[in-house]
């Protein structure tokens, strides 16, 4: 199977926020690194009709998304200077104030990390088949939309 | 030809399940989907991609894999 | 003292991958937030001259850093609407590896956090009284110049 | 009128102290670094600013508080 070589990026559930700490503590001995930046995204309660929000179930076309993944990765090693990079999303279901993606970048100089984490979190909103459930309190739900 | 179909997302409310296999005659995509428009009208409505080979795929092209997915709009992050 | 109103920066020595794992759980409660943005900095190795760099010790005009550090602050606010922001900086010795900076915005909305975590960085090297002098494994040293 | 000065980064290795205090009898910003020329010579070739009350001041100005720092270029980060 073509995945086997493509780095893991989906977690089950939310992402914590000791493995954050975990993976910033594994670049320390990378000293060549001088910038590191993080984006993460998190899960929003939003009242849309008075109803708040409780949480997000997310899906995906794992293959394509890990392929895509993967060209988003490469896309972007051939356009920024990089040490490194790591993406996480999470799939089933995050409750509202949880992460569902940590995109880390890391480069000898600060400014090509806030240009390269930009171009990859937009790659990924814009090119890799994810689908959230927006899920309500009353147990309705919408889809989510990406802006 | 047999082709497997996975529906995403707000599809799946459509067609009641994320899998299913169905038996093809056409060629291309269009083909495909005028099938299954006939199978699931509100399907048609709906704003979506199609994807084979894990690539989204235009609709004048010939179906080429046994796999194909149906994808609405992304929603990562 | 007009000190006593200005949140605390300085943090002596280096800053823990922990200490940042603590200030991400502590806004999963603010479930506005739908997006955090990071940038940290880490204390390089550079070889100058086949010396080794081994650690940056940093010293800081304190009074005025903090004032500046508020200022950096308020006008970020006025400018991103951000829903938070932290800001980090090492005081004394920080060994190479190890983080010396650490920025934190977070926002209901992604785009928003990209061109306020750079802002606030570029302010931070530009306007903050603060110095770093590079020590060497041979115990010799240089003073840090901003790029 | 006596002021305390402040060294910073690498004028510290000029002036071989953080800070000191002096007898100043000038008016400006500009006077005093003349006096402080005169017992530093090496520190008139550097890069440095000037800040009192906590804020970057331009050498044509009056002299208005009792601390004052000298600054090197910034290197924070």
């Amino acid at each position: 199977m073509e995945n086997k070589t493509f780095k893991k990026v989906f977690v089950e559930g939310p992402i914590p926020a000791e493995f954050i700490a975990e993976s910033i503590a594994k670049h320390q001995s990378k000293t060549t690194i001088g910038a590191h930046n993080i984006f993460l995204g998190q899960v929003r309660a939003d009242v849309v009709n008075g109803k708040k929000m409780s949480a997000i179930v997310y899906t995906a076309h794992e293959e394509m998304a890990n392929r895509v993944f993967h060209e988003i990765r490469e896309a972007t090693f051939s356009k920024y200077p990089l040490t490194c990079m790591h993406i996480y999303h999470s799939l089933g279901t995050v409750p509202s104030g949880s992460l569902c993606l940590f995109v880390f970048v890391s480069s000898e100089r600060r400014k090509v990390t806030f240009q390269a984490l930009n171009f990859v979190v937009e790659e990924i909103k814009a090119k890799v088949p994810i689908f959230g459930k927006e899920l309500f309190e009353d147990n309705s739900h919408q889809w989510k939309v990406n802006t | 030809m047999k082709l497997h179909i996975k529906y995403f997302g707000l599809l799946t409310e459509i067609t009641h399940c994320e899998e299913e296999t169905i038996v093809f005659t056409g060629k291309t995509i269009s083909d495909l989907l005028e099938q299954l428009f006939e199978k699931y009208p509100s399907l048609q409505g709906k704003d979506f991609q199609v994807a084979q080979n894990n690539q989204v795929t235009p609709r004048g092209e010939t179906v080429s894999s046994n796999e194909i997915a149906l994808l609405p709009p992304f929603s990562g992050g």
